[in-house]
């Protein structure tokens, strides 16, 4: 049977084997699977583990009171922690496998940028439930994939409004971003949106370390030496942690204002290491003392039971999973009435997706046609407060998205270059006083 | 690159080059005597480093002293070094000891694949920080910036002591020479009634005790995750090869070499910070194949 | 016609240790040299050094009036120079075929990336070889499975099958058994009559010495002390003080 | 008596790798990474032969995966056979290059200057975010092959069944060559290279060529992988990653080329059955069976198996 022998029947198989994907399924299944993937090992943990806890949670009460249309969901979480490679070849599995008919992926600007493509190629509707790089949904439109939150161009252009603001007359600035898809992309929009707002600004340093880099010693004492107005950080989990838990034993927020667009998620966990006066962020308007929906019934309710079950108040990980799952039951109900009342295909679920308004457990979002989500931003400063272990965050403004995200089909790295100063002054952005420190 | 910008990168690499230093001479002792390069290094810091956290957290309190700290991170590298150790030596490398060493290294690195999981078993994913002991030091200010008493001041001291004591031990105790007898050949030493089999398990669990002892002082000034192991496993490899397998003085001024050569990176060209220590290695690797301070021996035939 | 091998005041220290001292020394074709001296005397080190394997701190060495003093062993073995050694250099993890194999395919220079190498060599060559030293029927056993003196056998043929012009042994005869050692060298003399080829071999052992060389030179402390016929040589004074232990 | 084994090996091996590849389509991208994997080994295995470990050969892997992805960003019409065999050849010139100065060291050192140059590259890679998209890595659109283009199951049958034809006619070509005279001349390097020098041979020529060869086969390892993977990261030349290669080769035994693609099966049956019933433990897992086949087997499954055995070559003396 010698090595000949096989390269034939190697070729007769090759026939055999091009067959064309599942046929459209019609009848309504006896569950929807849907896979998630979140950070459940590494420095982002931090990050994945409330938000597996947030979607545990939804999903219970969501089939608890029927499912969509007597529909229950039925989830599996993938761990981003274990690299992209891997989590692509699981993500397949539970795809081609399993028949996963829905995908909340992911946290990762970086695995969002490697799973997009693949989502599209398998046929998959994919939710991006909270990683933020612009570029995915701007070089490419796609029928599968879509944002139920805001992105970096939206977070970014919001950041500086405010912080010129708070702040107009600063000099100098530095940067200290985590080294990959989003700490390079949102320095990016940053500093195109500050120099086209304000030109004279002078950027000192630029400084990416590695993420997941333990150690921020050697680039604190270079930022104190060079005593910077502002220093900007997007970090978040384990790595934000410990860069503000360094930099305020070594006092470096009493020579420079901390600009940190993602500190919200780190609050609680920091506690009094969080020094005053820190300009912060949440990505979008998720603050459990939200000015407008601290008393929502449907946001109190769902803050309570997630504190006691996790002990911890949710972070905006949390609200953006719940955003999610939102938008995918609203999707499907959406589709179903279009569909007349019979079980719609993922393909219709995605192009109802494209234009609707959803509501978390904060401002609605409206979905726009390139599949990405007009989220408003909220902004504070941080501020201790009696009765509370961790600061608030005071002087809240809410930035409405329409005002801060390129318009569809425009690449943002351009468009934030034709920003006004006169944006500023906008009428639609409001702004509150003093937060005050949770009733109970 | 002002000078007082370069003594502060100084300072920071000083005290990188400290926990730099520690791990690497564990290593390098490790393999003096052994002739093995230990690849599960990296558990042992990995290990030091969450022990000494759980131990500091539960210990401190709003005024607890910081000498209790310390004595924290100690007795979680001395107990890490020793169990570890024993283990790793006693249990597995002793049965490996005749084969290849192509194997034996092979088995350290199978080694370093349990400790990695049952790393993970034990302490969990989430971020773990023994932070409470920097504070419990305090501050002080160089160059009008300042630094924590325990990353300037702590870190390198402890290095120094634990490289005078070590050679100190080495030259003047009765143990210590039996270690640099066997270090110099086991065969010799075992015909002079020297019990290699007890001195290679000795000096083993020092090299355990010192590669933890480095996780230990790092948990204060790094958030412990996952793979934390894997980084620093390859970063002492680049500091013993560079000083020469078993050079323990040479271990001692590559650590400085490296630590101060990345320091200084991230001030001129941050994008080069995390390449410095292994372009120094294939730097020196290329010019002096055994490292700086090893005289390379003729082969015999 | 130029000497085989030719040294110039050849000379190697290692540390405080004279190894070589400006050593004058020629060789000519035919010749059979048998080499004494006490232990650390500097017989192997001289052959390490012309052989390329140590180089000399002074002095120039020549091969067949070519000066060879800056070549490694590999270009010195192709100008016609076969070495065995003290302790057998053999791969012990190749058959005693492989190993002859290897050595005549090393001889040709080119080594083929595809054609098995039992295929490339010459085995009618390998075989002859085999049978001259008496290790055919072991052909197949490791080389690791041979005792000492058989490893002596192989490590000499290994040498041989590159049919050098110079074949230098270093104590081909210790290790093997007392009454063999005459069997070894009168089969590797035949070997080399057959084909003219010159030898200088290391030896302790007197009758040997006697029986098979036609020269003999005495290293002392890295000098040669004496050099000539065997019987004068022998029968010198110092020669019988310094390296025959004799009173 | 071992040829007629392997080769029956083989054939049942191509055939099961079919098999499964049709009845479960998930399995082919696993199937893939095996014979990926097993190339992988397969390049390590030429360097035990010579005595040498090296832990960073994975290096040559991801210098092939990114050569892919870039050509494929300059020219996105090029045929996957094409960026396979570009990926192949930038890395056997790269182990060309690298080579010259390797070959000069031996055991110890020869490991750990390989390591150091794979986390230069590592490093570096993860750095340079404009050119290289730094530790996310680089994206690889589906191209056509052999001219034909595909939806993505016939993509992995296609790349499937070239792998399995790659990975065969490797194996038997890297056979040939353990049984060749350069091949027991790489050999010998491992017991006495002073003899090698002595029979007129120049040990580092042998080496450099086995490590030409050994890169050329982690490169093409590198670029198959990149290709079913549609994503190249630096991870691809991370050491641990090449510890994972040096595992497999010895868990597959380094007597015959067929002991990397054993080992490789191996490996990722027990890495995919542990990641998917006793999540999070997998290293532990392959840890343990590392440890059980050093003290058990030494040589590995194919040792085990005596494929191979120097006892008897191929038909014996002609």
């Amino acid at each position: 049977m010698g090595l000949r022998g096989l390269l034939g029947a190697a070729a007769l198989a090759i026939g055999a084997l091009t067959g064309t994907s599942a046929a459209l399924a019609q009848d309504k299944p006896a569950q929807l699977k849907i896979g998630i993937t979140t950070f459940m090992t590494g420095p982002a943990s931090v990050f994945g583990v409330p938000g597996k806890a947030a979607a545990e949670q939804w999903i219970e009460d969501f089939n608890a009171a029927g499912g969509i249309q007597g529909v229950k969901i039925a989830p599996v979480y993938l761990d981003e922690g274990l690299g992209g490679d891997n989590l692509l070849s699981e993500y397949r599995r539970l795809v081609q496998e399993q028949g996963t008919k829905v995908m909340l992926s992911a946290i990762s600007s970086g695995n969002c940028n490697i799973i997009a493509p693949v989502a599209e190629d398998l046929k998959v509707l994919n939710i991006m439930w909270d990683c933020s790089t612009e570029k995915v949904l701007e070089e490419r439109r796609y029928k599968y994939v879509v944002r139920t939150q805001g992105n970096a161009t939206t977070e970014m252009v919001a950041t500086v409004m405010y912080l010129l603001k708070v702040k107009p007359d600063f000099k100098t600035i530095a940067v200290v971003n985590q080294d990959y898809a989003w700490g390079r992309d949102s320095w990016e929009i940053f500093r195109n949106t500050l120099m086209a707002l304000k030109p004279d600004t002078k950027v000192v340093a630029e400084m990416f370390p590695k993420f997941g880099a333990p150690d921020y010693s050697t680039e604190i004492s270079r930022l104190s030496a060079l005593k910077p107005d502002v220093i900007l950080s997007t970090a978040w989990g384990g790595d934000l942690d410990t860069f503000v838990r360094q930099a305020s034993q070594r006092g470096l927020a009493k020579k420079s204002v901390l600009v940190l667009p993602l500190i919200e998620s780190s609050l609680e966990r920091l506690g009094s290491a969080v020094p005053d006066g820190v300009i912060g962020g949440m990505r979008g308007d998720h603050y459990f003392l939200h000015p407008e929906y601290r008393n929502d019934a449907k946001h109190k309710a769902f803050v309570a039971k997630f504190r006691a079950k996790t002990k911890t108040y949710p972070i905006y990980p949390v609200y953006h999973m719940v955003q999610a799952l939102e938008a995918l039951a609203q999707g499907y109900e959406k589709a179903i009435k279009a569909n007349k009342g019979k079980w719609p295909t993922t393909e219709q679920v995605a192009e109802t997706m494209r234009n609707m308004e959803f509501r978390g457990l904060t401002r609605p979002i409206r979905m726009r046609d390139d599949g990405q989500g007009l989220e408003d931003q909220m902004l504070g400063i941080t501020k201790a407060v009696p009765g509370l272990p961790f600061p608030v965050l005071d002087k809240l403004t809410i930035i409405p998205a329409t005002l801060t995200t390129a318009p569809v089909g425009q690449r943002s790295p351009e468009w934030v270059k034709t920003v006004k100063p006169e944006l500023l002054t906008s009428p639609l952005i409001k702004t509150y006083g003093d937060t005050a420190p949770p009733a109970n | 690159m002002t000078v007082d910008l370069l003594l502060l990168a100084l300072a920071d690499g000083v005290s990188y080059a400290g926990l730099l230093f520690l791990v690497a001479l564990g290593l390098t002792l490790i393999f003096g005597v052994m002739g093995i390069v230990n690849v599960a290094h990296g558990a042992f810091f990995a290990f030091g480093g969450y022990t000494a956290a759980t131990f500091v957290v539960a210990l401190s309190g709003p005024d607890t002293p910081a000498i209790v700290l310390l004595l924290a991170l100690a007795a979680a590298a001395i107990l890490v070094g020793l169990v570890m150790g024993t283990a790793l030596e006693a249990g597995l490398l002793r049965r490996v000891q005749d084969k290849d060493p192509i194997l034996q290294l092979l088995v350290t690195f199978a080694a370093f694949m349990i400790f990695e999981d049952l790393q993970r078993l034990i302490w969990g994913a989430s971020p773990r920080s023994a932070a409470a002991v920097v504070d419990s030091l305090g501050t002080l200010e160089l160059f009008d910036v300042t630094y924590t008493r325990y990353q300037i001041l702590l870190v390198p001291a402890i290095a120094i002591v634990a490289y005078f004591s070590l050679r100190a031990f080495l030259r003047r105790t009765r143990i210590g020479k039996q270690i640099v007898a066997v270090t110099h050949s086991r065969e010799v030493a075992t015909a002079l009634g020297i019990n290699a089999k007890r001195i290679g398990w000795f000096t083993f669990v020092i090299g355990a005790m010192l590669g933890a002892l480095g996780g230990a002082l790092a948990a204060p000034v790094t958030s412990l995750v996952p793979g934390v192991g894997t980084d620093w496993i390859v970063l002492s490899f680049s500091v013993v090869a560079t000083a020469g397998l078993g050079q323990i003085t040479g271990a001692l001024i590559a650590a400085l070499i490296i630590g101060i050569a990345r320091s200084i990176a991230v001030y001129t060209m941050p994008e080069l910070e995390v390449v410095v220590p292994y372009l120094i290695m294939v730097g020196v690797l290329l010019v002096r194949p055994s490292g700086l301070f090893t005289v390379a021996q003729a082969r015999r035939i | 016609m130029s000497a085989l091998v030719r040294t110039e005041k050849l000379s190697l220290a290692f540390g405080g240790v004279v190894a070589a001292d400006a050593i004058d020394f020629e060789l000519q074709a035919g010749e059979r040299l048998a080499v004494i001296g006490a232990n650390g005397a500097g017989k192997t080190t001289f052959i390490n050094i012309v052989t390329g394997f140590l180089k000399p701190t002074s002095g120039r060495i020549f091969i067949d009036g070519k000066d060879v003093t800056a070549l490694d062993p590999r270009r010195i073995v192709r100008l016609g120079v076969g070495r065995s050694f003290q302790l057998p250099q053999l791969f012990l993890e190749h058959t005693v075929r492989q190993c002859l194999e290897l050595a005549i395919v090393g001889k040709a220079g080119r080594l083929g990336f595809f054609r098995s190498l039992s295929a490339q060599a010459d085995q009618k060559e390998i075989d002859h070889t085999m049978e001259l030293v008496g290790l055919r029927e072991r052909a197949d056993d490791l080389a690791s499975s041979l005792p000492e003196g058989q490893r002596k056998l192989l490590d000499v043929a290994m040498a041989l099958t590159l049919r050098p012009k110079l074949l230098i042994m270093d104590e081909p005869t210790s290790g093997v058994a007392s009454e063999d050692k005459h069997d070894l060298m009168a089969a590797v003399m035949r070997a080399l009559s057959e084909r003219e080829v010159t030898s200088w071999f290391v030896e302790h052992d007197v009758d040997i010495v006697t029986q098979y060389a036609t020269r003999v030179a005495a290293w002392i402390s890295g000098k040669i002390a004496a050099d000539g016929p065997p019987d004068q040589v022998l029968a010198d004074p110092t020669v019988k003080r310094e390296v025959l232990g004799v009173a | 008596m071992s040829t007629n084994l392997v080769r029956t090996m083989v054939v049942i091996g191509a055939l099961a790798f079919l098999g499964l590849g049709l009845s479960l389509p998930w399995l082919k991208t696993p199937a893939i990474f095996v014979l990926s994997y097993g190339l992988a080994a397969l390049g390590v295995v030429v360097m035990l032969r010579g005595g040498q470990i090296s832990f960073g050969h994975a290096m040559y892997a991801c210098i092939a995966g990114y050569t892919v992805a870039f050509l494929q960003r300059a020219h996105p019409e090029l045929d996957g056979l094409v960026l396979i065999i570009a990926g192949m050849v930038v890395a056997t010139l790269a182990g060309g290059i690298i080579g010259v100065f390797v070959v000069r060291y031996r055991a110890i050192f020869f490991g750990m200057l390989n390591l150091a140059l794979s986390m230069v590259l590592f490093s570096l890679l993860a750095k340079m975010y404009e050119i290289s998209g730094g530790t996310d890595g680089l994206r690889i659109d589906r191209p056509t092959l052999a001219g034909i283009t595909f939806d993505r199951s016939g993509y992995e049958s296609a790349l499937l069944i070239g792998s399995l034809v790659a990975a065969i006619f490797c194996g038997w070509l890297v056979q040939r060559y353990f049984r060749s005279a350069a091949g027991e001349a790489l050999a010998g390097i491992k017991t006495n290279e002073a003899r090698l020098e002595y029979l007129g041979l120049s040990a580092r020529r042998i080496l450099w060529s086995g490590y030409v060869i050994s890169a050329a086969l982690v490169g093409l390892s590198g670029a198959l992988f990149a290709l079913v993977q549609g994503l190249v990261t630096p991870e691809m030349g991370y050491w641990l990653r090449s510890g994972e290669f040096v595992f497999i080769a010895i868990l597959g035994g380094s007597v015959h080329a067929i002991g990397a693609f054993m080992g490789a099966i191996v490996f990722t049956v027990i890495k995919l059955g542990a990641a998917a019933f006793l999540t999070g433990v997998w290293q532990m897992l392959l840890g343990i069976t590392l440890i059980v086949v050093i003290l058990a087997a030494p040589t590995g499954i194919a040792g085990l198996l005596r494929i191979g055995t120097r006892r008897a070559p191929e038909g014996g003396a002609r």
